[in-house]
């Protein structure tokens, strides 16, 4: 029955049109705050930089929670994947070299994936309650694994490559962010893979109808999810000099938000890595806005607070009057 | 009670039980439950000396909770945990107004209750409790700040990062620096920011720096709160800015070690804690009197100490990395 | 119209059953379909037809029975199974994505690639190309459109419906099938849909076409299947019946030996 | 399009029988501890009075919960409203006597409801972004409104009637999730009120073309979820004696598995009250056993994973051979 | 056939236009109708014969123009509104919930409550009587349906369309707005729908019919309005008009003055 997918897809239109919105939003908080904080560093290019450097790793869980979102799924796990990944690295990095380390890193990343798709596919049942249990499991992994002890990294070629180093005056964290979401985006909106991505997510049996192996796909988006999280894990190790069990505990909320605002459907069906991008970059930025700006620790949670529901709201104001 | 004056309280080295105690410990084939307020390193050594302590007393420990600083979750522990009669329970209070009747019911049960730092109102000592095991969070506040008037030479600018929640022991240890630090008049507070969960502290470090680029030392409340500071140091080139620190985390000390930006931490020693609470609890069967409060000392660490305190604070050995830089 | 000398069966159906819990929604359905002939499939609502369709094109696995194409048996467990074997299909539901615009739909799994190889291989799109094609072949069923960038939930019944028959009559099969497609379909297009089904049997091509509309199986059909109750009843010559011995098979009225 | 229904509807097919899982699972728990902890005290009475004591107020933000996802909402800020609502209660109590402290912390509940609703149906825009804008803003108000002090109750009529009393030996508590689950179960399964609920949920077009208003039984859901939180708040600070900024705040994503194993979807349309309950007497369950059988913090967090992933696994592999 | 005898109007529309962005779905449409007529709404696929549905229904508000209902003009902002007003649709979506059975979805927002007054005060139901009910008035459609227990996404879709005509005629409304109503129906289902409209019609209700299928516009209406591009192009009394006539008016190849 189209009513069905008219109220979805109605719904959906409302939401398509605001993927626009987040340009919106990001200049409204922008100048907002560019407004408020006048007198102090907010607005230079060392601070932006400085954003850019620290939201890095989120940025990247971000586009990487993309692809699950976009076929239906959500990635409860990408948090822990984050630190266990980190740990895996930095303890690898103590016995051989940066090439095999970075792969049992990543490695960490593709199992889970695995693991995560396998299950939710085969069982059928709800990556939520499925990445919820992934989750805790590798907490404890990751827990376990040292003992909660720190693991340094003194390896200087590993902390410049995921770290502090920058290549013509660029930041690699920069460079980082910036390859991983090109290849996403050319994935998600000029491949033919993005297209099945997002025809699974929009209505998986007329995906299926027409051929598309949608346990196949589902299981490729989950993939890209925790590897990206892996990845983030090596930009924590990097710029941390080391790795920690805690390391991506408080990411998950944020990373989530930073998807949504930036224009992916959390019901899959449509996904935009340029505002995944701009998403986390705006967290980033009304952290660190409302840091400079002096305000006491709960006047900032307040004040996250108000700022996220004006910006939902201006956006989809921006959609009535256009 | 009151642990503002930690002057008469007795000293951790001073509690000890005879042969004959230990003999007639062992015969009673005794349990204890450990019931703590979070998990970290620091946990585990505390643990880890609680565990040796009564495993030389034949005591069987039979359950380890982590209420992960939520009061509801410490009440559901001690609840399960009281599920299993233990005669000693040795517990960090989250929150001492929630925790109080659980604990009250507990201890009704026949159990021996020993605390960490954080006291219960109204519990009346040798009755509710057997006593409190705490280090010394003032005499650790004001070593922090003799350490970063040394950093600074006793003249700059300071930015404090603050633990901004209600959270007993780093509360009174921000309090004591904060107050030490004022003695000295020549070293000003340009910045004081809070934070409330560890990983905020790279954001927070870093627009504190680029606000004030004439700053040249952070004091911040904890090791691994601390580790989020120096990475935003680093990140913005800013190995000039030394750091002041509580507690002992490898991957501080190691920078510590290769002249970084962390210039000294003030550690204190978990796993003498866990064993002085074992054995005041073991103590309490036999009814042996505690002090109400029992502290352990602590130790200021720069570059030169770090081995020897690392074996105070841990009873283990370097970690080899750390141990490595140290060498060279 | 007996398009049937052709005589090379394309689809042979075997005694065919499938269940939903209780529900015997197919019992026992035995027919074939030659090459170039256009068989109707008919019956009452709840007859089966939609699942029987469903089992062809592989989103159900039957209970029970054969699908035999050009001679031979084939497993039909997956819509790519179905689609490797030649056999495309119009369901009922349409089978859409709804916020994807018309061109995406057209191609969707069946996408245009980019010429050069290396593109090509990492899967990258002709959009170009797909536009141009689907221009083509919607214009072969004289359907208003309001644009090929408009989002499939933003089109009329009928606009929905002309394109998934364009999807299906687009690839060159050797079996369509099709469930009810004109059934939103306006006048002239129904017309439409019709002329493009004589062109393709006459090029070979089989055609299943489910229809509650007589008049369009006559118009159309070589021959008629008839389902009751999941069951083949009927399967006859559709010049040698009337419309009104049609209905009387599809309501159980009378029956013939299948 | 019919594909489109059918799809949502084939999963949901799956999911509907899958409601009748969590007894399944429930027992398959029980008998795992009761089998691995065969001498201690798990299987006591006192234990599980114990166990249900405990999640009272997980139950409760459950059962509220389950209305705002059965509409197709998400509400991420109940637990912050339970925060709020016991503080409230709590400074309340210090003045006035029960009732109107009552009145106070259920009132922070029905007004966070009704921005909430307001916000989300006004605007139009995802519920997620909103409740958690408003979760950081209540978080703040409740940091702040004592400046993070504990508020302690000394109203000895309160804890009874809020935390430990008993009538006739049974357990207030107990009384509490009973009464809230049976009217939840009432309103939902005989009461036109959760028709219209689940149909909004299930396809809000229909509904509103059937004259459904559907903004209206949206807000009102919205507005169960967070009272029901509020109370959930009341009864932590009965049973804690007091109130604290902390309480709720490590509730939610336990809530959340709770509701969706017990066969709640997380996309509307479909709920089940009881599940919810038998869902967070399983959390509870296996935190009491893990903690009894003498895991370490880390074990248990790996056991707890690994339990909910074959609970999860098993309630589908009883629906596929029944 | 001549049943606007009774000469009232029930409804009337008056110059009605609607937007979607750039796409002028309506831009001028106008007729009427009376009491216990019944008249066929016809037009090309994406003329706006379902847009134009939605304006009356209330789930579209349109630009412009008035709806007059018994002489009154009525502010129909919502399907609430249009209700009241006495006016019921069949959706061509038909507007089910799928996970809902047919009972359920029969009496969507027409519950029949307890008989208890403070039971029913609290809205408790009373699912026997529905039952009964629903059996009642899906037996006038002859349709068969496995279970009323059944959920609507396990039904075929004629079932799920009989559903939806019952749902619509049940409420004694007097105004039935009928989009594409037979579109999925077999030919026994389709001519029980026709025979339905009669009835109600002969008790003076007013129907709206929407469909492509001329026979049956011939069969059951009194006048037909044509829809072509959004404007109302042509209100003629069938009898006057072969189908001929009719599908030259749809395509636009004549027009008469509306
Ligand atoms: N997934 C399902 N689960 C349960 N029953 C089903 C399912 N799909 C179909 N049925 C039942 O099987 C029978 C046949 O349905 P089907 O859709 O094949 O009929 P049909 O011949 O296509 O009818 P129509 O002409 O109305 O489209 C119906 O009674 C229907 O209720
Ligand atoms: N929500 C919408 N957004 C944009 N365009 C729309 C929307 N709804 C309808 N349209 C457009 O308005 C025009 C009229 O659509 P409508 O559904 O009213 O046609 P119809 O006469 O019912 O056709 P059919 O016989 O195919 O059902 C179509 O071109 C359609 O694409
Ligand atoms: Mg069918
Ligand atoms: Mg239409």
């Amino acid at each position: 029955m189209s009513v069905q997918s008219l109220t979805l897809s109605q719904v959906k239109q409302l939401a398509i049109k605001k993927e626009a919105y987040i340009y919106y939003i990001f200049l409204f908080v922008l100048l907002f705050f560019a407004a408020l904080l006048q007198d102090t560093a907010f607005l230079t290019v060392s601070n932006f930089m400085n954003i850019v450097k620290q939201t890095a790793p989120l940025t990247i869980m971000a586009v990487g929670l993309t692809f699950a979102l976009a076929v239906g799924h959500i990635d409860l796990s990408i948090g822990s994947v984050v630190a266990l990944s980190a740990l895996v690295g930095a303890l690898l990095l103590q016995h051989t070299g940066i090439p095999l380390a970075v792969l049992g890193a990543l490695l960490v990343g593709v199992t889970v994936g695995l693991i995560n798709g396998l299950l939710i596919e085969r069982l059928q049942v709800s990556s939520l309650l499925i990445t919820l249990g992934t989750m805790g499991v590798i907490t404890g992994i990751a827990r376990q694994l040292t003992n909660l002890e720190s693991v340094p990294i003194i390896n200087q070629s590993f902390t410049f490559m995921f770290g502090a180093g920058s290549v013509f005056n660029i930041p690699v964290l920069l460079i980082w962010t910036l390859v991983i979401s090109l290849a996403a985006y050319l994935v998600l909106n000029k491949l033919s893979a993005g297209r099945h991505l997002l025809a699974v997510g929009g209505n998986p049996n007329a995906a299926r109808a027409m051929g598309i192996k949608v346990t196949r796909v589902r299981l490729y988006a989950l993939l890209a999810s925790s590897t990206a999280a892996a990845l983030a894990g090596l930009l924590y190790a990097g710029r941390l000099h080391g790795a920690r069990y805690t390391l991506g505990e408080a990411d998950l909320l944020t990373v989530i938000a930073a998807v949504a605002i930036g224009g992916t459907s959390l019901f899959g069906g449509r996904a935009c890595i340029v505002g995944a991008i701009l998403g986390s970059w705006l967290m980033g930025m009304i952290n660190n806005g409302l840091i400079l700006s002096g305000f006491s620790t709960n006047e900032q949670m307040i004040a996250r607070g108000i700022i996220l529901i004006i910006a939902v709201a201006i956006g989809v104001k921006e959609y009535r009057n256009g | 009670l009151n642990l503002d004056n930690l002057h008469d309280a007795e000293k951790s080295a001073n509690v000890v039980l005879s042969a004959k105690q230990i003999q007639q410990l062992k015969a009673k084939k005794l349990t204890a439950a450990l019931a703590w307020h979070g998990s970290s390193t620091w946990v585990s050594a505390v643990t880890n000396g609680a565990k040796q302590a009564f495993e030389e007393l034949g005591i069987k420990v039979v359950a380890i909770t982590d209420a992960q600083f939520d009061p509801a979750k410490q009440v559901a522990d001690l609840e399960n945990i009281s599920a299993m009669n233990p005669d000693i329970i040795l517990s960090l209070s989250v929150d001492s107004t929630s925790t109080k009747a659980t604990y009250a019911q507990t201890i009704s049960n026949g159990a021996k209750l020993v605390l960490l730092s954080n006291p219960i109102e109204g519990f009346v000592h040798g009755k509710d409790y057997a006593g409190i095991v705490t280090d010394d969070m003032f005499g650790m506040g004001k070593a922090a700040a003799e350490l970063t008037s040394d950093a600074l030479e006793n003249n700059g600018k300071l930015g404090i990062i603050f633990h901004d929640a209600n959270y007993f022991i780093t509360n009174n240890r921000d309090q004591a620096f904060r107050e030490a630090i004022q003695q000295y008049p020549h070293i000003s507070v340009i910045s004081e920011k809070g934070f409330v969960k560890e990983h905020e502290t790279s954001n927070i470090a870093a627009a504190m720096v680029l606000q004030n680029p004439d700053l040249q030392a952070i004091y911040v409340s904890w090791d691994s709160a601390a580790e989020g500071v120096i990475e935003a140091l680093r990140s913005l080139d800013r190995p000039d800015i030394k750091v002041i620190t509580h507690d002992l985390g490898v991957n501080n000390l190691l920078d510590m070690a290769t002249d970084g930006n962390l210039y000294a931490t003030v550690a204190d020693r978990p796993f003498d804690i866990g064993a002085t609470m074992a054995k005041i609890g073991a103590g309490a069967i036999l009814n042996k009197p505690a002090a109400p409060v029992t502290i352990v000392p602590f130790d200021k660490v720069t570059k030169h100490n770090i081995a020897t305190v690392w074996q105070h604070a841990f009873k283990t050995s370097l970690p080899k990395l750390l141990n490595q830089a140290l060498t060279q | 119209m007996a398009r049937t000398a052709l005589d090379q069966t394309a689809l042979e159906l075997t005694n065919i059953a499938k269940s939903f819990g209780g529900v015997h929604a197919l019992k026992d359905v035995s027919f074939k379909i030659n090459k170039g002939e256009v068989v109707g499939l008919l019956g009452d609502n709840g007859a089966g037809k939609s699942t029987l369709v469903k089992c062809i094109s592989g989103i159900h696995s039957p209970d029970k029975g054969d699908i035999i194409v050009n001679g031979e048996t084939v497993k039909i467990s997956s819509p790519e199974d179905a689609r490797d074997a030649g056999i495309e299909t119009v369901f009922q539901d349409l089978a859409m994505i709804p916020e994807f615009d018309i061109v995406q739909n057209l191609f969707l799994n069946r996408e245009i690639k980019h010429k050069n190889p290396i593109l090509r291989w990492l899967g990258w799109l002709d959009t170009k190309a797909m536009t141009r094609r689907a221009r083509k072949s919607l214009n072969r069923l004289n359907t208003r459109i309001p644009s090929y960038k408009e989002k499939i939930h933003n089109l009329s019944g009928g606009q929905r419906q002309a394109i998934a028959i364009a999807r299906a009559v687009n690839w060159g099969a050797d079996i369509v099938i099709m469930d009810e497609p004109t059934a939103a379909l306006g006048v002239e297009q129904s017309a439409q849909v019709n002329e493009l089904i004589k062109v393709i049997s006459s090029q070979g091509v089989a055609v299943l076409l489910i229809s509650h509309n007589m008049q369009h199986v006559k118009d159309t059909c070589d021959r008629a299947v008839v389902l009751y109750q999941g069951t083949s009843v009927a399967d006859v010559c559709v010049n040698d019946v009337t419309k009104e011995d049609l209905v009387s098979l599809i309501t159980g009225a009378t029956s013939v030996a299948a």
